[in-house]
C-alpha cells in the first residue's frame, strides 16, 4: 500500500485552502492587513469563538447537538465580568458549578436517551435568564489577569495567532492523542462496540459535556478579556458559530469524525469571511445574507470534499 | 481641511424603522458632504446582527481599513471599550451616539435616556393630578437602553407617588411583541390611566386597549410615523391627548459633523448631549407631515447646527 | 380503565391541563374578573403559534434533525412584501394572500433543495436560508412599516362571532392539518417516513416528494400566519418573526409530538400556544421579571420532554 | 491434545436466556478448556452468538452458572471476562470506522492507558503491527489509517489480530463468531494457521463457522448447537461433513423442493439488469433466487433494482416492484403502527378516495390477508410489535403482496422465521408464481435457493454464474461461490 496522507489530514486540507484563500484575499483587498497590529485585529476575536466551536465538537463528537453553547458562553462571560472579577473564589465556584451542570445534562441525555437538541433548547432558556438575572444591563469588567492576557504582545507574532496555535494544539492533545478523546470520538463512530470493550458510554458522554462546558468557559473568560465588560446577550451568536466552525473544519454530525485543527480553523476561517465582507462593502441590505451564501458555499465544498475522498478511498 | 479624510459609520442594528431611517439620513447629509469635497469617504457599515462581539470585529476592520475617524451607534456601553481603544491607540478620532460607549478616548453624543423615562411620568403628572395606575412597556431584556429608560421611569414615580407602576412588560421594542404582551397581562389590570414606553410599542399598545372594552389611557408614544397617525385619527375623533418623545435617527448627521469638527482640529469637549425629539399636541400634524410614510419623525443637522451643539457645551 | 385514566394517557392531554392550571393561577389574581378577557386575548395570540407550529410539527414529523429555522424570516418576508403589495388598498387583499404564499412555496421549495442537493443537514441549511430570505426582506422595503388595508385590519382584529376571527383561520388550518395528517395519504406517509425513512422508501411511498412538500407546507404556513400577524398588528416590521422560532418548536414538543419523528398530535398544539401565552402572562401578572421567565421557560420544555420520555418506555 | 487435569478454563452450565418470548439459551451447556479450539456450528439463531456473549461477559443468563478456572464467579461482566483474557471477533464488524486502527487497538485494550499516559501511541502501534505481521504477513494495513478507509477484508483482519494481541493482559480464549465470512482463501488459510498456533502454544479459542470443512480441519472438539441447546458434542475426528449436517438438524432434501421446476426462458423479460458479471434477467412468472456468500451484492443488487423502479418524487399509479426486506427492524416495519397500518401502507393508493384513505376498505382488505397469510392476532388494530417476529415478517409478505406490482423482490425475508411459517409462505409464493407475479429472492439458506427456478451466485459484487433447473444444488452453489477453492 503505498504512503498517503492520512486521513486527519486530508480532512484539514479544504479547511486550510479556505482559509489561505480569504487571508490572501483579505491582504489584496487591504494590504494593512498583513502586519502585526493588522493580523492581531483582524484574529482576536476569533479566540473566543474558536474556543466555543471546540466546544461544540466535542458534543458533536458524541453524535449530539448543543444549541445552547452561545447562551452559556454568555453566561459564563457574566459570571466571569461580575463575581470572577470581584470576589474570584465564589466566581470559580460558579463556573465549575456550571461545567458539572453541563455534565449532568450529558448524562441525563444519555441516560434517558431524550434529543439534544430539544434538551440544549430548553437550557439555552435557562442560562439566558440566569445570565440576565446576573446583568440586567451591559457591564462588569474582566478580572485584570484575563484583561492582560487577552491583550499582551508577544514578540514577532500577534497574541491572536498564538492563542490560536495553542488552544488548537491543546484540544489536539485532548481529542486525537489522549485516551478520552479516543473514547469519546470512539462513542460517535460506534457505541456498541466502546461499550463490548467494557467502557462506560455513560462516563464518556459525560466527559465530552464537562470539556465541552470547560471550553465553553473559557470563551466566556476569553470573550470578557476582550471586550472588558458582558451583557446576557453577548454571545448568542456563538451557537450557530460554533456548529458551522466544526462543519467547516471538516467535522461531520455524526460519526465522530470531527478535528480540532480544524475547528479552529473553521473558527478563523468565519471571523475572516465577516471581515472579507466588509472589506468587500457589500451594502448593508445584504450583508446578512452575504453569511447564509458564505455557508451554503463552504458547506458545499465540503460535499465536493466527501466525494473526493469517497472516489480516493474506492480507488 | 477634511477633504482628505474619510469617516465610517459603524452601526450594530438594521433591523427596525428607527435604524434604517438613520441610515437614511446619514446618506443624505454625508452624500452631498464628500460631493462637495468635504470630507473624502463617509461609508455606513452594519453588523449582519445585533451583537458585541461582531461590531467589536466590524470596528477592528475599520481601524485596519484606515479611516480617520469612526462614528458609532454601539451595541453595549461597555463591550466595545477594548476596540475602541484600540482605535484610539492607533489614532482615530471616535464619536459615539445614541448608544454612547464608556471609553474616555472618545466622544459622547448622549442622549439622557433616564430623562426620557422620568420626562414621561412627568407629563403624566401633568395631565393627571390624581394619579393612578400605570403599565410600563420595557424593551429587550439585557439591553442598556432598557435599563436606563425603565430607572428613568421609576424614578418618576418616585418622585410622583400618585402614580404606581400596576404592571410591566417587555415588549421586545417590537410592535407584535408588545401587542401579545400587553394583551395578556391587561385583563388582571386595574384601571390603567396611563401607558409609558419605550419607543416602537405605542401602538401595539393602542391596539392592545382597543381590542377590550377598557378606556383608552393616554399611551406615550415614540414617534413612528403609525403612532403619530393613530394619534391624530383620535385627536380629531375625540380630542385625544398625548405626548411622543423620542431621539431623532438623523443625531447619526450630528456626529458626522461633530467627527468633522474634531478632525478639523476644532476643540470640541468629549461629552455633547442632543435634546430628544419631543411631539405634542399643537406640533403633530406638523411633524407628521413631516414624517415618511412608515418612518420616524426626524430632524437633520448641518455644519452649523453641530457647530451651534458644540459651542453651547463649552 | 376508567375515562379519567384513558384520558390522561393521551399525549396532549398535558398541554392542556398545564394551560388550564396557569388559567386558573392568572384569573384568582383578580378574583375571577379577567376570565374572559384573558380567554379571548388568550385564543387570539395562540392562533399566530399555532398556525406556525402546525408548519413546524409537520417537518419535525419528518424524523431526527428535521427542523425548520426559516420560519421567522419567512414570516418577515412575506409580511414585509404583501404588505407592500397591497399598499393599503382593499381590493389587492387577495393578491397579496397569493403573493405571501408564492414567497412561501419558493422558501419551502429553497430549502428542500438546500437539503436534497447539498446534503446539508435541515438544521443548518434552513438557517443559511433565513439569513438570505432576511435579507431580501430588509431590502425590499428597508424596514418602513407598510399598513394593511383597512378591510383586512378589521377582519384580522375582530371577533364577530365571539371568537376571534385569527382564531378561527387558526382553527381551519388545524382541522386542514388533521385531516391531511390522519386521513390522507400524505398523513400516513409522512409518519411513516419519520419512523423510518429507510422502510418508507421500500414500501414505495416517494420519499422526497412527500418531505420536500412539508418543507412548503411549512414554508406557506409560516407566511400565511406573517400575512396574518402584519395585518393584525398594523404592518410588518423586520423582527416580526424574531418570537416565533422557538415557539413553534416549543409548541409542537410540548403538544406532545414525538421529536423523535412518526407521531404528531394537532390538538396538543393548540394546548401547547394557549399554554405558552397564558405562561408569560401568568408571569407577567405576578410581576416576575424577564430573567425568571426565560428560565421558567426553559425548565418547563425540559420537564415536558423528561415526561414524554417516560410515556415512551413505560409503553410497550 | 490437552491433559484432562488441566481445569477447564470456562464452564457454562445449564444456561437460559430469554429475549421476550424468545427462548435464546435453552439450558445449554459449554465447557472450554486450555489448548483446545472448539468447533461451534448450529442453524441460525441456534443461540450461538448468544452464548458466547454469555462467555465474553456481555450478556448474563437468566439461569445457569458460570465458572472460570473450575471456580464459580460471582459478578460475571466485560471486564471481569476481559481479565480472565477472553478475547471476542464479534460475527457484525465492530470497531469504530472513524477511528484509525492503532485507536481502536487503545479500545480493545483497557490497560493500554494506565501509568502511559499520553505515550500510549507507540505502544499499541507495535502491539497491533507484531500481532498482524504474525498473522497475515504482507498484510499491507497502514496501522494509521481509519478503520473506515480499509476494505471489508481489512478490516476484519484488524479486528481479529487486535484479539489475539497482548497488551499486558495475554489474550488466553479468543472467540471467533465467523470470521472467515468476509475472508478469501489465503487469508483464510493463515487466520486457521493461526488458530492451531494459539491453541499449540497453550491458548482456547470457540471457531464459529458455517463452513463445515474449516470446522472440521481446525477444531479439535465440535459442539453442535440447536434451538438454544446442545444437541452433540464430539471429538472433531467423530464427525464427517454429512454427520455433522445431519447433527445440526438440516433436512437434506425437503420434500417441497422435489416439485417441477419450471422452464419459463420463453415468458416475456419484466427486469434486466447489466453489472460487471454476469446480466441479470427475470421473466413473468419466474421465482429467481439470488444466493453466494453473504455480503456480497445480493442486496444492492435487489436496492438497485428497487431504485430504479420505484419513484421518490412522485407516487407511481401502477406500482412496478414491491419489496420484502429482511432486516425488518431497520427496513420493513414502522414500529409506532398497528398490524393494519403496517399492512396497508405500499396498497394506499388503492384504497383512497378523493385523496383521502378509505378506512372501510383498508380493514376489509386486511382482514382478507389475515385469513389468507393466517396472521396470529386478535385485532389487526393491534400495535405491530405485539406480533413475534415471525407472524411480523408475514405482514410484511402481505404488504407486498397486497399490492399490484407485478414483481416482488425479496432481501433474504426468512431471517429469524421459523419451520412452520417457511412452508405457509412458501406455499404463498409458488401460488403467486403461478399468478404470473415474478419473484427476485436473495436467501442465504440452500433450501430456499432450492425452490427457485433458476439462480444466480455471486461473489465480490457480481454474478459469477446461473443455474438452471437440477444444475440448483448445494455442491454447485458453493462451488460458484468460492469458484475453483471449494470444487
Ligand atoms: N437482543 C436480542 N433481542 C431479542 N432476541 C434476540 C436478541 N439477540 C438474539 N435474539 C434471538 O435469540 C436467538 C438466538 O440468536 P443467536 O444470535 O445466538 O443465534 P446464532 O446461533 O448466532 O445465529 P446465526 O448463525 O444467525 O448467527 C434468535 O432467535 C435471535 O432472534
Ligand atoms: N434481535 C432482536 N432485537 C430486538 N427484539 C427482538 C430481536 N429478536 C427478536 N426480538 C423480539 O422478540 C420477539 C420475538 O421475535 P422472534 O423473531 O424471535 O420471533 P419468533 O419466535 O421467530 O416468532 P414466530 O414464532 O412467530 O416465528 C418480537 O417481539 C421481536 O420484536
Ligand atoms: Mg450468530
Ligand atoms: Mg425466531
Amino acid at each position: 500500500m503505498s504512503l498517503r496522507p492520512s486521513v486527519d489530514a486530508m480532512r484539514l486540507v479544504v479547511p486550510t485552502l479556505a482559509l489561505t484563500a480569504l487571508l490572501a484575499a483579505v491582504f489584496w483587498l487591504q494590504p494593512r492587513a498583513m502586519s502585526y497590529m493588522g493580523l492581531n485585529l483582524l484574529f482576536n476575536l476569533a479566540v473566543p469563538i474558536a474556543l466555543a466551536t471546540l466546544a461544540q465538537m466535542f458534543i458533536l463528537a458524541v453524535n449530539n447537538l448543543d444549541l445552547s453553547i452561545g447562551a452559556f458562553v454568555s453566561f459564563a462571560a457574566c459570571v466571569s465580568a461580575t463575581f470572577l472579577q470581584s470576589t474570584p473564589l465564589i466566581g470559580v465556584l460558579i463556573l465549575l458549578a456550571a461545567i458539572a451542570a453541563y455534565a449532568a445534562i450529558g448524562a441525563v441525555i444519555h441516560l434517558r436517551n431524550l434529543p439534544s437538541i430539544v434538551v440544549t433548547l430548553g437550557m439555552s432558556f435557562v442560562w439566558t435568564g440566569l445570565a440576565v438575572l446576573l446583568l440586567p444591563a451591559p457591564g462588569g469588567s474582566p478580572p485584570d489577569w484575563a484583561r492582560s492576557l487577552m491583550t499582551t504582545k508577544p514578540p514577532l507574532v500577534p497574541m491572536a495567532i498564538v492563542a490560536s496555535v495553542i488552544i488548537a494544539l491543546i484540544a489536539h492533545l485532548i481529542v486525537t492523542r489522549s485516551s478520552l478523546g479516543v473514547l469519546i470520538r470512539g462513542v460517535g463512530g460506534n457505541e456498541r462496540s466502546v461499550e463490548r470493550a467494557g467502557w462506560s458510554v455513560l462516563w464518556a458522554k459525560t466527559a465530552a459535556y464537562a470539556l465541552a462546558g470547560t471550553f465553553a468557559v473559557a470563551a466566556g473568560i476569553a470573550l470578557v478579556g476582550l471586550t472588558t465588560s458582558a451583557d446576557a446577550n453577548i454571545a448568542l451568536r456563538y451557537t450557530l458559530l460554533s456548529i458551522a466552525g466544526v462543519i467547516l473544519g471538516g467535522g461531520e454530525f455524526v460519526g465522530g469524525r470531527v478535528s480540532p485543527v480544524g475547528a479552529v480553523i473553521g473558527a478563523l476561517t468565519l471571523t475572516l469571511a465577516a471581515s472579507f465582507l466588509s472589506f468587500m462593502r457589500i451594502s448593508p441590505d445584504w450583508q446578512i445574507g452575504a453569511q447564509g451564501a458564505i455557508l451554503i458555499i463552504v458547506l458545499a465544498l465540503r460535499l465536493f470534499l466527501n466525494r473526493l475522498e469517497r472516489q480516493e478511498g474506492r480507488a | 481641511d477634511t477633504s482628505d479624510k474619510s469617516i465610517a459609520l459603524s452601526n450594530n442594528y438594521a433591523g427596525n424603522s428607527w435604524r434604517q431611517a438613520m441610515l437614511t439620513s446619514w446618506e443624505t447629509v454625508t452624500g452631498p458632504a464628500v460631493e462637495n469635497g468635504i470630507v473624502a469617504a463617509a461609508d455606513a457599515f452594519t453588523t449582519a446582527e445585533n451583537q458585541v462581539t461582531e461590531q467589536a470585529a466590524q470596528i477592528q476592520n475599520l481601524i485596519l481599513q484606515g479611516y480617520d475617524a469612526i462614528v458609532i451607534n454601539a451595541a453595549s456601553p461597555t463591550g466595545l471599550n477594548g476596540a475602541v481603544r484600540e482605535a484610539c491607540d492607533a489614532g482615530i478620532v471616535v464619536v459615539s451616539f445614541d448608544g454612547v460607549v464608556t471609553e474616555p478616548c472618545a466622544w459622547r453624543i448622549a442622549v439622557d435616556f433616564h430623562q426620557m423615562g422620568s420626562d414621561q411620568i412627568a407629563y403624566l403628572a401633568e395631565r393627571l393630578p390624581d394619579g393612578g395606575n400605570l403599565l410600563e412597556i420595557r424593551g429587550l431584556a439585557g439591553v442598556f437602553v432598557d435599563d436606563e429608560i425603565s430607572a428613568g421611569i421609576h424614578a418618576g414615580v418616585e418622585e410622583h407617588p400618585q402614580f404606581e407602576i400596576a404592571g410591566s412588560v417587555h415588549g421586545d421594542w417590537a410592535q407584535d411583541v408588545s401587542q401579545r404582551a400587553v394583551a395578556g397581562i391587561l385583563p388582571s389590570l386595574p384601571e390603567i390611566v396611563g401607558v409609558v414606553t419605550q419607543g416602537g410599542d405605542g401602538y401595539g399598545a393602542a391596539q392592545a386597549f382597543a381590542a377590550t372594552d377598557r378606556e383608552m389611557p393616554i399611551i406615550v408614544m415614540g414617534n413612528r410615523h403609525d403612532e403619530l397617525t393613530w394619534w391624530k385619527e383620535q385627536k380629531d375623533a375625540n380630542g385625544y391627548e398625548t405626548m411622543s418623545v423620542s431621539i431623532a435617527p438623523g443625531v447619526s448627521t450630528l456626529a458626522f459633523w461633530v467627527a468633522q469638527q474634531v478632525l478639523d482640529g476644532a476643540e470640541v469637549p468629549k461629552d455633547l448631549t442632543v435634546p430628544f425629539l419631543r411631539i405634542d399636541q399643537d406640533n403633530l400634524e406638523e411633524n407628521l407631515a413631516n414624517t415618511q410614510e412608515g418612518g420616524v419623525a426626524n430632524v437633520e443637522y448641518t455644519l452649523e447646527d453641530a457647530q451651534d451643539v458644540i459651542a453651547e457645551a463649552q | 380503565m376508567t375515562h379519567a385514566a384513558k384520558l390522561l394517557q393521551k399525549p396532549w392531554i398535558w398541554a392542556y391541563l398545564a394551560a388550564i392550571l396557569v388559567w386558573i393561577l392568572t384569573v384568582s389574581v383578580t378574583g375571577g374578573s379577567s376570565a374572559i378577557g384573558l380567554t379571548h386575548a388568550a385564543f387570539t395570540f395562540a392562533s399566530f403559534a399555532v398556525i406556525v407550529g402546525t408548519g413546524q410539527m409537520l417537518v419535525i414529523t419528518l424524523g431526527p434533525g428535521n427542523i425548520d429555522l426559516s420560519v421567522p424570516a419567512t414570516m418577515t418576508l412575506a409580511g414585509t412584501v404583501a404588505l407592500k403589495v397591497m399598499a393599503v388598498d382593499n381590493t389587492m387583499i387577495l393578491p397579496g394572500l397569493l403573493i405571501a404564499i408564492g414567497i412561501g412555496i419558493a422558501v419551502g421549495s429553497a430549502n428542500y433543495a438546500l437539503i436534497k442537493l447539498l446534503r446539508i443537514p435541515p438544521i443548518i441549511a434552513t438557517l443559511c436560508m433565513s439569513f438570505l430570505v432576511q435579507s431580501t426582506a430588509i431590502w425590499t422595503n428597508r424596514g418602513l412599516r407598510v399598513k394593511p388595508p383597512p378591510a383586512l385590519a378589521e377582519f384580522a382584529t375582530s371577533s364577530p362571532l365571539g371568537i376571534p376571527n385569527v382564531a378561527l383561520v387558526a382553527l381551519l388550518i388545524t382541522l386542514g392539518a388533521w385531516v391531511l395528517l390522519e386521513r390522507s395519504l400524505y398523513g400516513r406517509w409522512i409518519t411513516a417516513i419519520g419512523q423510518s425513512m429507510a422502510a418508507a422508501r421500500m414500501a414505495g411511498i416517494p420519499v422526497d416528494g412527500a418531505r420536500a412538500l412539508t418543507y412548503v407546507i411549512c414554508a406557506v404556513l409560516a407566511s400565511v400566519a406573517g400575512y396574518l400577524l402584519a395585518s393584525f398588528s398594523g404592518g410588518a416590521a423586520l423582527n416580526m418573526g424574531a418570537e416565533y422560532l422557538l415557539m413553534s418548536i416549543a409548541v409542537v414538543v410540548i403538544g406532545g409530538t414525538s421529536v423523535a419523528g412518526g407521531y404528531s398530535n394537532v390538538p396538543g398544539i393548540w394546548g401547547a400556544s394557549l399554554f405558552m401565552f397564558l405562561v408569560v402572562s401568568m408571569l407577567n401578572t405576578y410581576g416576575l421579571g424577564a430573567g425568571f421567565r426565560m428560565i421558567m421557560t426553559g425548565v418547563i420544555i425540559i420537564a415536558v420532554i423528561l415526561l414524554a420520555s417516560r410515556r415512551q418506555t413505560s409503553s410497550p | 491434545m490437552t491433559p484432562d487435569t488441566a481445569p477447564p478454563l470456562i464452564e457454562v452450565e445449564q444456561a437460559r436466556l430469554r429475549f421476550g418470548a424468545v427462548k435464546a439459551l435453552d439450558g445449554a451447556t459449554l465447557h472450554i478448556r486450555p489448548g483446545e479450539c472448539v468447533g461451534l456450528v448450529g442453524h441460525n439463531g441456534a443461540g450461538k452468538s448468544t452464548i458466547v456473549n454469555v462467555i465474553n461477559g456481555a450478556l448474563t443468563p437468566d439461569e445457569g452458572t458460570l465458572r472460570a478456572e473450575g471456580a464459580p464467579v460471582e459478578r460475571y461482566g466485560i471486564k471481569a471476562a476481559h481479565a480472565l483474557g477472553v478475547r471476542c471477533v464479534f460475527q457484525e464488524l465492530s470497531l469504530c470506522p472513524n477511528l484509525t486502527v492503532i485507536e481502536n487497538t487503545r479500545i480493545v485494550h483497557r490497560e493500554l492507558g494506565s501509568g502511559r499516559g499520553l505515550g500510549w501511541r507507540s505502544t499499541a502501534r507495535r502491539i497491533i503491527e507484531r500481532s498482524l505481521d504474525e498473522i497475515f504477513p504482507g498484510h499491507g494495513i497502514d496501522s494509521r489509517a481509519t478503520v473506515g478507509s480499509l476494505s471489508i477484508a481489512q478490516r476484519q483482519m484488524a479486528e481479529i489480530a487486535m484479539a489475539f494481541s497482548d497488551a499486558g493482559a495475554p489474550p488466553r480464549l479468543v472467540i471467533l463468531d465467523e470470521p472467515t465470512s468476509s475472508l478469501d482463501a489465503t487469508l483464510a488459510g493463515q487466520l486457521l494457521a493461526q488458530v492451531r498456533r494459539f491453541v499449540d502454544a497453550g491458548g482456547s479459542v470457540i471457531f464459529i463457522s458455517h463452513i463445515l470443512h474449516e470446522i472440521l480441519s481446525t477444531s479439535d472438539r465440535v459442539v453442535v448447537m440447536k434451538d438454544g441447546n446442545v444437541v452433540a458434542e464430539r471429538p472433531a475426528g467423530g464427525f464427517t461433513a454429512d454427520s455433522l449436517f445431519e447433527a445440526m438438524g438440516s433436512v437434506a432434501k425437503p420434500e417441497n423442493a422435489a416439485q417441477a421446476r419450471r422452464d419459463l426462458s420463453s415468458a416475456p423479460v419484466l427486469l434486466e439488469q447489466r453489472g460487471r458479471g454476469l446480466p441479470f434477467r427475470a421473466h413473468r412468472g419466474e421465482l429467481v433466487g439470488l444466493t453466494g456468500l453473504s455480503g456480497h451484492g445480493q442486496t444492492e443488487m435487489l436496492l438497485e433494482l428497487y431504485r430504479q423502479r420505484s419513484g421518490d418524487w412522485l407516487p407511481l399509479r401502477d406500482p412496478a416492484v414491491a419489496f420484502v426486506a429482511g432486516d425488518r427492524r431497520v427496513n420493513g416495519i414502522f414500529h409506532l403502527w398497528s398490524i393494519l397500518e403496517n399492512f396497508a401502507v405500499a396498497s394506499l393508493g388503492d384504497l383512497t378516495r378523493r385523496g383521502l384513505v378509505n378506512d372501510s376498505a383498508v380493514a376489509d382488505k386486511g382482514d382478507g390477508w389475515k385469513r389468507r397469510i393466517e396472521i396470529r392476532t386478535q385485532d389487526m388494530n393491534n400495535p405491530i410489535l405485539s406480533l413475534s417476529g415471525g407472524n411480523q415478517q408475514k405482514v410484511l409478505f402481505a404488504r407486498a403482496l397486497a399490492t399490484r406490482a407485478p414483481v416482488v423482490l425479496m432481501d433474504d425475508p426468512m431471517r429469524g422465521v421459523d419451520v412452520g411459517t417457511k412452508r405457509e409462505v412458501y406455499q404463498i409464493l409458488r401460488e403467486e408464481a403461478a399468478g404470473e407475479r415474478t419473484f427476485v429472492w436473495y436467501s442465504t439458506e440452500t433450501e430456499e435457493v432450492c425452490l427457485c427456478d433458476r439462480v444466480y451466485v455471486f461473489r465480490e459484487g457480481e454474478i459469477v454464474a446461473e443455474l438452471v433447473g437440477e444444475e440448483i444444488n448445494e455442491a454447485n452453489i458453493l462451488a460458484a461461490s468460492f469458484q475453483g477453492e471449494a470444487a
